[in-house]
C-alpha cells in the first residue's frame, strides 16, 4: 500500500474531516445483520472512535451479497467497499458465509484486474462481540482508501 | 463534376474540419469503423464496408431528450415567482445552465421540478459513406421527418439538417451486397450530397445538392478531364456488374402478407439467437426505447436504440407478449422492412448493404429469407440462396434469381 | 417549455414539394387529427411533456385509481382540445411514461382524468401520487372514436373491468349530445362489485330514463342484488338489434373475443363494431416502432379500430 | 478430417432413421466457401449437408438452452467439440437440459481456425478457405490468394486447449486426439496482467466504449440461460441503465461474466459472436484462471461435479482473515 508521500500526507491530514482532494471519499460497508452489524453497533455504543465517512448497508447474510453489487457500487462512485460477515462456522444461516467466501475471494482477485487498486475492496469476518476488532478493521480500511483518495476510474 | 487528387484528400478533409466535425472510416486494430477524423489519421477506403453504418452519428445509440431535477426548496427562501425561482437556480452552485424553471410550486407544495429539453446539434461532414449507408439516412428521414402527416422528431432533424454526406461509390462490392436488389446501386447517389468515384490517382466528384455544391467550392478541386469521367463511368459499370439481385422485389410484399402464418418462419429462424446485432449494424433500423434514468433527485429521459429481437420489446405490464416466440420476432424484422414501412412511407427500409448477413453470429441470410417469403424459391434444406460450396469445394455460385431489379412499386419510390 | 425554438415541420415543407400523396386514414382526414394532436406540443417537440399537477386522486377499486390532473400553464389548460377515445402519456420524471385513455369529458377544461390500474413499474409509481405532485402529460394522441359519424345511430357500449376507462370519455360526450343519437345502451361488467369503476357515473347513468344501463358481475357476491353473469352471456341475453347500431367494445382480451362472437351471431357487421387496443408504447407518436399490429401502429393508426380493419391486420394481438 | 465428417453424417442418418431424434444440429455450408453455419438436419437429404472442418467454430450447445429449442420438448442430436461439451456438462450439472432427449455426438477436435486472423490479411472479402494438411489457402472473389500455416491461424485458446476430446458424448466421431498434460496456461492474459492499474483502466475503458449492447455475447453463451429474462434488461433491479457508454457497458459484461462464474469453460463463443470484436477473454479467462488457482477447479469437466460457486468446503484455503 505504497501511496506517494504527498498523497499520504494529504490523506492522513484530511481524513479527520473526511474531505480529501476536494471531494469526500465514499466508502460502502456491507455488513451482515447478525454479526458484523451487531459488532459495529457495539463499537458505536462503546464509543470506540472510528471514521464516520462510510455508509453501512445491512444485509441478512453475506451469502446474499451478489459480487455485482460491489461492482455497481464502484460504478456509481464508491471509492472503497468493505464486506464483513460472521466468522465461517458462526453463520446464523449455518452455510451462508461459506458460499460468500468463494464469491468474495474471486471478487478480491478480479477487482484489481479492472484497474481498481486492491486496497479499495476488502472482505473479512467480525462477530457481534468483537467491537474492538471492528474498530480496527474499519479504521485501517477507510484510512487506506482515504490515502488512495477519490477514485477516477474510467472503465468502471 | 470536379476532380480531387488522392494526395489532396487529407488537405480537403482538414479544410472541411474547419467548420464541421469530420467523420471518416479508419482501420483500428484490424476493424474498419466510422470514427471522428482528425488531421493525420489515415482514411481507409480500401475495405468496402465499415463494421457499422454511420447511423450513430446522426441517430446516436443514446441521446438525452430532457433533463429534470427535483429541488426541495425550504420555506424561508421559497421563491414567490418564476423569476425568483430562476434567480435561486442560478445562485445555487450546482445549478448548471440549460435548465429552465417552468414550474413554481403551489403555495402548499415544497417541491420544485425543473425540466430542460436538450437539443444541441454539431454540424458534421461524414466522408467515405457507401451508397447503401447514405440511402439508410434517406429512409430514416421519412420516419423522423413526419412523412405522411405523422410526427416530426426535432432531435434527429436538428442533426440531419446540418450533416453533409460525402459518398464514395463502391469499387469492389462484396458477395453479401444486394443493393441492386432493393432499387439501389454501387454508385447510386440517393441521399448523397457529393458522390466521389475512384479513378487513377484520385476521385471524380459530383454534387447532388446545394450542400454538395458548396463543398465543391473547395479550391483543391481541379477541373475534371474526359478520360477521368470515362474511367469513373467504367468503374461504376464494373461495380454494377458484380452485385447480384438475389430475390424478386415485385411479389415480395404480397408474399410476406400471404406467408404471415407460414411454418417457414420457424425453419428460417432456427439458428437465429434473437440477439439484435443485425439491427444495430444496419443503416436503416431505427426502432428505439425511451427510459428515465435518475440518480437521487436528478436525471434525464433518454432515447436509446432498441430492436424487435429484444424479448421485452413488446412485453406488456400484464405479462402478455404478442411476439413472445422467437419466430414471431424474427418475422417482424423482415415484415417491417419490406411490408409495414413501405405501406406507410412508400419506400423500402433496406438498402442492401449485407452487414446483417456478415455480422450475424449464425449468418442468417436476408436474401434466403426473402426469396423463400417472396414465394419464388422453395426452401432448399440448409441451402443459402447465394452460397453452395463446401470448405474444400468451389466458389459460391452466383445464383441469378429474377434478373435485374424489377421496377416494382417499391423500387420506383426507392429510386 | 424548454427551448422555444419553433421547429418548422418538414412534412408541411415536403407537402409543397409534391412528395407522394399523404396517406389518408379511414375516418376523418389527417389534417384535423394531426392539428389536434400537435396542439398540445407548443414547442414543436412531441417528446416534451406538458407540466401538470395532480388536483384529485380517486380510489376507484383496490387496484385502480383515477387521477385528475390540471396543466400548470392555465393557457394550455383552457386551449386543450381532444376527441373522445384519444389517449395521453401520463408520466413521472424519473420513472417513465405510460399510455392511458383520457376519460374526462372533452368539454371539461378544468382537468384531465386518467384511470390507472396498478400493473408495472410506472403504474405502481403513479399510484403513490398525491395532491399537488407534478406529472408530465403528453396528450392528445391517437385516433379517436368517430362520434360525429355515429350521429343518429343507436350506441351500444360494452365494457369490462378497466375497459370502462377507455370508453368513459366517449359515453360522457354522447350523453352531453344525447339528442344526436338513437338508443344508448351501456353494458358494464367486472369481476366483483368492488371492481366496478366510476361508481359516481353508474348511479347517474342508471337513474337516466333516456339510456339503459346494465351492470353485471361475474359471480354471486355477498350484498350484491344486481345482475350476475359474464359480459358476453349478458350481451347474448340482451340480444341488441344490429341495424343502425354501433357497438364500442373495451375490456380484457378474453371478454372481447367472446363478445365478438356474440355480435357476429347477432348479425353485427364488422364496420359497426369498434374497439380500442392496448399495446406496450413508448414514443406514442408512431416513430419508435414497437406498438405495431402488422403495418398499423396502435398509437397513431389506433388505438381505435373497427373490426373490419382488425380483420385485415395479421393476427398478432 | 473428412472421415470424422463421414462418421457424423452416418450417426445422424441412423439416429434420424431410427426416430431417436427429431432433428440433428451440426455445422453446414455458409453463404460462401469461407465459413460454416449451424444446420438443423431433419431428413437424409439435409444430413448430407453436415460438415466437419476447422471452420466449425459455433458452440451448438447454445441451441439447447431454455426457450431456444423449437418445440421445447424436441429430441435433439447435437455435435459438440471438446470446449462445447464442457458447456453442455455445465448445463447437465445444474439439470438444465433433459439428458434423455439429447443424442450427443462428440467430435475430437484439433483446433479451430480464427477467421479474424485471415480477414485481417485482406482488404477485399475472403470468399473461400481451403484446408489441406497443415496449410490453409484463403482466396478472395477476385482471385487474390494467401497461404497460411495452420497452427498460426488457430484460435488462441485452441493452442492452450486442455480438453480437445468431448467430456460427454453418446458416440464419438472418429478416434480421440492426445490431450496435453500439466497445468492450464493463460497466454492471452499475460500482456494485460502486466499493465498498471491505470493502464488496465484505460484499456478497458477504450475497449468497452465500442460495445453496442446487441446481446450477441449473452445469447450465444450456452450457460447464460436467463437470456430472455436477463437482468441487463430489467429496471428492477437497475444494474445497468441505457447509457451505452463505458462504465455501464463494462457493468453489462460483468453481469454476464459473473453470472457464468464457475460454469463458463472459456469456450470463446462470446468472443466470436461479438460484432465489434471486444476481447471478452480478458474477463472470462482471468476468472477461470483465478478459480483454478483458488480451488483447482475447471468448469464443465465432470457431470457430477458441482459448479464452483454453488458449493463450498469447510477448509477452503482462503477467507480466513
Amino acid at each position: 500500500m505504497v501511496a506517494s508521500a504527498q498523497n499520504k500526507e494529504a490523506g492522513s491530514a484530511a481524513v479527520s474531516e473526511g474531505v480529501v482532494q476536494g471531494r469526500p471519499i465514499k466508502v460502502v460497508a456491507i455488513l451482515c445483520n447478525w454479526c458484523s452489524y451487531a459488532g459495529a453497533d457495539g463499537a458505536g455504543t462503546a464509543r470506540l472512535s472510528q471514521p464516520h465517512d462510510f455508509r453501512i448497508v445491512r444485509v441478512p447474510c453475506t451469502g446474499r451479497v451478489d459480487p455485482l453489487l460491489v461492482f455497481k457500487a464502484f460504478e456509481k462512485g464508491a471509492d472503497g467497499v468493505l464486506i464483513s460477515g460472521c466468522h465461517p462456522g458462526d453463520c446464523h444461516y449455518s452455510e451462508g458465509n461459506y458460499y460468500a467466501r468463494r464469491k468474495f475471494e474471486l471478487l478480491r482477485r478480479m477487482v484489481p484486474h479492472l484497474g481498481i487498486e486492491p486496497e479499495r475492496f476488502h472482505y473479512t469476518w467480525v462477530s457481534a462481540s468483537e467491537a474492538a476488532r471492528w474498530q480496527e478493521v474499519v479504521t485501517t480500511f477507510v484510512t487506506g482508501v482515504a490515502e488512495l483518495g477519490p477514485r477516477e476510474g474510467r472503465a468502471l | 463534376m470536379k476532380f480531387l487528387k488522392e494526395s489532396d484528400l487529407p488537405a480537403f478533409l482538414e479544410h472541411l474540419s474547419g467548420e464541421a466535425a469530420v467523420v471518416a472510416p479508419a482501420k483500428v486494430d484490424g476493424m474498419v469503423r466510422f470514427l471522428p477524423w482528425s488531421p493525420g489519421t489515415e482514411v481507409e477506403l480500401e475495405a468496402l464496408l465499415a463494421r457499422q453504418s454511420a447511423k450513430e452519428f446522426i441517430f446516436p445509440q443514446w441521446e438525452t431528450f430532457l433533463k429534470f431535477r427535483y429541488l426541495m426548496v425550504c420555506d424561508a427562501k421559497r421563491p414567490g415567482t418564476t423569476e425568483d425561482a430562476k434567480m435561486e437556480l442560478r445562485l445555487s452552485e450546482e445549478g448548471e445552465g440549460g435548465g429552465e424553471v417552468v414550474a413554481v410550486p403551489a403555495p402548499a407544495a415544497h417541491e420544485l421540478l425543473m425540466v430542460g429539453a436538450e437539443q444541441q446539434a454539431v454540424s458534421q461532414v461524414i466522408f467515405g459513406l457507401r451508397p447503401c449507408d447514405a440511402r439508410g439516412f434517406v429512409q430514416m428521414d421519412r420516419v423522423f421527418g413526419g412523412y405522411g402527416g405523422f410526427y416530426f422528431d426535432p432531435y434527429y432533424h436538428a442533426r440531419r439538417s446540418v450533416a453533409t454526406l460525402l459518398v464514395v461509390s463502391c469499387h469492389e462490392p462484396r458477395s453479401t451486397c444486394f443493393c441492386r436488389g432493393v432499387g439501389g446501386g454501387p454508385a447510386d447517389a440517393e441521399g448523397a450530397d457529393v458522390l466521389f468515384t475512384r479513378v487513377p490517382e484520385g476521385f471524380v466528384a459530383q454534387a447532388f445538392s446545394d450542400k454538395g455544391a458548396a463543398v465543391l467550392q473547395y479550391p483543391g478541386f481541379e477541373e475534371v478531364s474526359e478520360p477521368q469521367v470515362a474511367a469513373a463511368e467504367q468503374s461504376k459499370a464494373r461495380a454494377e456488374e458484380m452485385v447480384s439481385v438475389p430475390f424478386e422485389l415485385e411479389s415480395l410484399r404480397e408474399g410476406l402478407r400471404a406467408n404471415f402464418e407460414s411454418a417457414d418462419w420457424q425453419e428460417l429462424s432456427r439458428r437465429c439467437i434473437s440477439c439484435g446485432t443485425c439491427t444495430y449494424v444496419c443503416p436503416n433500423c431505427y426502432c428505439f426505447n425511451v427510459t428515465d434514468e435518475v440518480v437521487e433527485t436528478q436525471g434525464e429521459r433518454l432515447r436509446s436504440w432498441d430492436n424487435c429481437f429484444n424479448p421485452s420489446y413488446t412485453l406488456e405490464a400484464s405479462g402478455h407478449n404478442p411476439r413472445d416466440a422467437k419466430p414471431s420476432r424474427f418475422r417482424n424484422r423482415f415484415n417491417h422492412k419490406f411490408w409495414y414501412y413501405p405501406e406507410k412511407y412508400d419506400s423500402l427500409l433496406c438498402s442492401g448493404c449485407g452487414r446483417c448477413i456478415t455480422y450475424c453470429p449464425t449468418r442468417i441470410d436476408i436474401r434466403e429469407v426473402l426469396s423463400v417469403m417472396g414465394g419464388n424459391e422453395t426452401r432448399a434444406a440448409g441451402q443459402a440462396a447465394g452460397g453452395a460450396g463446401a470448405a474444400d469445394g468451389q466458389v459460391a455460385a452466383d445464383a441469378k434469381v429474377g434478373g435485374d431489379a424489377a421496377d416494382g412499386e417499391e423500387s420506383q419510390h426507392g429510386r | 417549455m424548454g427551448d422555444e425554438q419553433k421547429a418548422t415541420h418538414p412534412a408541411a415543407a415536403e407537402e409543397k414539394s409534391g412528395a407522394s400523396g399523404r396517406r389518408t386514414l379511414t375516418f376523418d382526414d389527417v389534417e384535423t387529427l394531426a392539428a389536434i394532436a400537435r396542439a398540445g406540443h407548443r414547442s414543436g417537440n412531441p417528446y416534451l411533456p406538458e407540466m401538470a399537477s395532480v388536483v384529485e386522486v380517486i380510489q376507484e377499486t383496490p387496484n385502480i385509481k383515477s387521477f385528475r390532473v390540471r396543466f400548470t400553464d392555465d393557457e394550455v389548460m383552457q386551449s386543450f382540445a381532444f376527441e373522445p377515445g384519444q389517449v395521453g402519456q401520463l408520466g413521472m420524471y424519473g420513472v417513465g411514461e405510460s399510455t392511458f385513455a383520457i376519460n374526462s369529458s372533452p368539454s371539461n377544461n378544468d382537468y384531465l382524468q386518467f384511470s390507472v390500474m396498478q400493473a408495472g413499474e410506472v403504474t405502481t409509481a403513479l399510484h403513490q401520487l398525491s395532491m399537488g405532485d407534478k406529472v408530465g402529460v403528453r396528450a392528445p394522441m391517437g385516433r379517436p372514436f368517430p362520434v360525429r359519424e355515429w350521429r343518429d345511430k343507436n350506441l351500444l357500449f360494452i365494457m369490462g373491468g378497466i375497459g370502462s376507462a377507455a370508453l368513459r370519455a366517449t359515453i360522457l360526450y354522447c350523453l352531453e349530445h344525447r339528442e344526436d343519437y338513437g338508443e344508448v345502451t351501456i353494458l358494464y361488467g367486472a369481476r366483483t362489485p368492488v371492481d366496478l369503476t366510476f361508481g359516481y357515473d353508474i348511479e347517474e347513468w342508471q337513474s337516466r330514463e333516456d339510456i339503459s344501463t346494465i351492470i353485471t358481475v361475474d359471480a354471486e357476491f355477498p350484498g350484491w342484488e344486481g345482475r350476475v353473469g359474464f359480459v358476453p352471456t349478458v350481451l347474448e341475453e340482451l340480444a341488441p338489434e344490429p341495424d343502425n347500431t354501433i357497438a364500442a367494445l373495451c375490456g380484457p382480451p378474453i371478454m372481447i373475443k367472446f363478445c365478438l362472437q356474440v355480435l357476429e351471431r347477432l348479425q353485427f357487421a364488422d364496420e359497426q363494431v369498434y374497439t380500442t387496443l392496448e399495446k406496450r408504447m413508448k414514443c406514442g407518436i408512431g416513430i419508435c416502432g414497437r406498438c405495431n399490429v402488422g403495418p398499423k401502429y396502435v398509437c397513431v393508426d389506433g388505438p381505435v379500430f373497427t373490426m373490419a380493419e382488425l380483420r385485415e391486420l395479421p393476427d398478432e394481438l | 478430417m473428412s472421415d470424422r465428417q463421414a462418421i457424423i453424417r452416418e450417426l445422424a442418418r441412423e439416429a434420424l432413421a431410427e426416430g431417436r431424434i427429431d432433428c440433428f444440429v451440426g455445422w453446414g455450408p455458409g453463404y460462401d466457401g469461407s465459413q460454416v453455419i449451424p444446420v438443423f438436419a431433419k431428413d437424409a437429404a439435409e444430413v448430407e449437408e453436415l460438415q466437419w472442418n476447422p471452420l466449425c467454430h459455433h458452440n451448438l450447445t447454445m441451441f439447447l438452452k431454455r426457450k431456444m429449442a423449437e418445440p421445447a420438448d424436441a429430441r435433439i442430436g447435437v455435435c459438440v467439440k471438446g470446449c462445447d461439451s464442457r458447456t453442455l456438462v455445465a448445463l447437465l450439472q445444474e439439470g438444465l437440459v433433459d439428458r434423455e432427449r439429447l443424442y450427443i455426438v462428440g467430435v475430437p477436435c484439433d483446433g479451430v481456425i480464427d477467421r479474424r486472423k485471415i480477414d485481417r490479411e485482406f482488404a477485399a472479402e475472403v470468399v473461400e478457405v481451403g484446408v489441406n494438411g497443415d496449410t490453409v489457402v484463403a482466396r478472395t472473389a477476385a482471385g487474390a490468394e494467401k497461404h497460411f500455416d495452420r497452427p498460426a491461424l488457430l484460435l488462441d485458446q485452441c493452442a492452450a486447449c486442455r480438453f480437445p476430446n468431448p467430456r460427454v458424448a453418446d458416440d464419438i466421431a472418429g478416434d480421440t486426439v492426445p490431450e496435453p498434460e500439466g497445468e492450464p496456461v493463460w497466454p492471452a492474459l499475460e500482456e494485460f496482467e502486466s499493465l498498471s492499474p491505470a493502464e488496465k483502466d484505460g484499456l478497458l475503458a477504450a475497449v468497452f466504449s465500442s460495445c453496442i449492447r446487441c446481446f450477441a455475447c449473452i445469447h450465444a453463451c450456452p450457460v447464460c440461460y436467463c437470456w430472455d429474462q436477463c437482468v441487463n434488461r430489467s429496471r428492477t433491479p437497475a444494474l445497468v441503465g441505457q447509457r451505452v457508454e463505458t462504465p455501464e457497458n463494462l457493468m453489462f459484461q460483468l453481469v454476464h461474466i459473473f453470472h457464468v462464474a464457475g460454469r463458463c469453460p472459456s469456450c470463446g463463443a462470446c468472443d466470436r459472436a461479438c460484432p465489434v470484436e471486444i476481447p471478452l477473454y480478458l474477463l472470462h479467462q482471468k476468472m477461470n484462471k483465478e478459480l483454478y488457482d483458488m480451488l483447482g477447479f475447471e468448469a464443465g469437466v465432470n457431470v457430477d461435479d458441482r459448479p464452483a460457486l454453488q458449493a463450498f468446503n469447510l477448509d477452503d484455503p482462503f477467507g480466513q482473515g
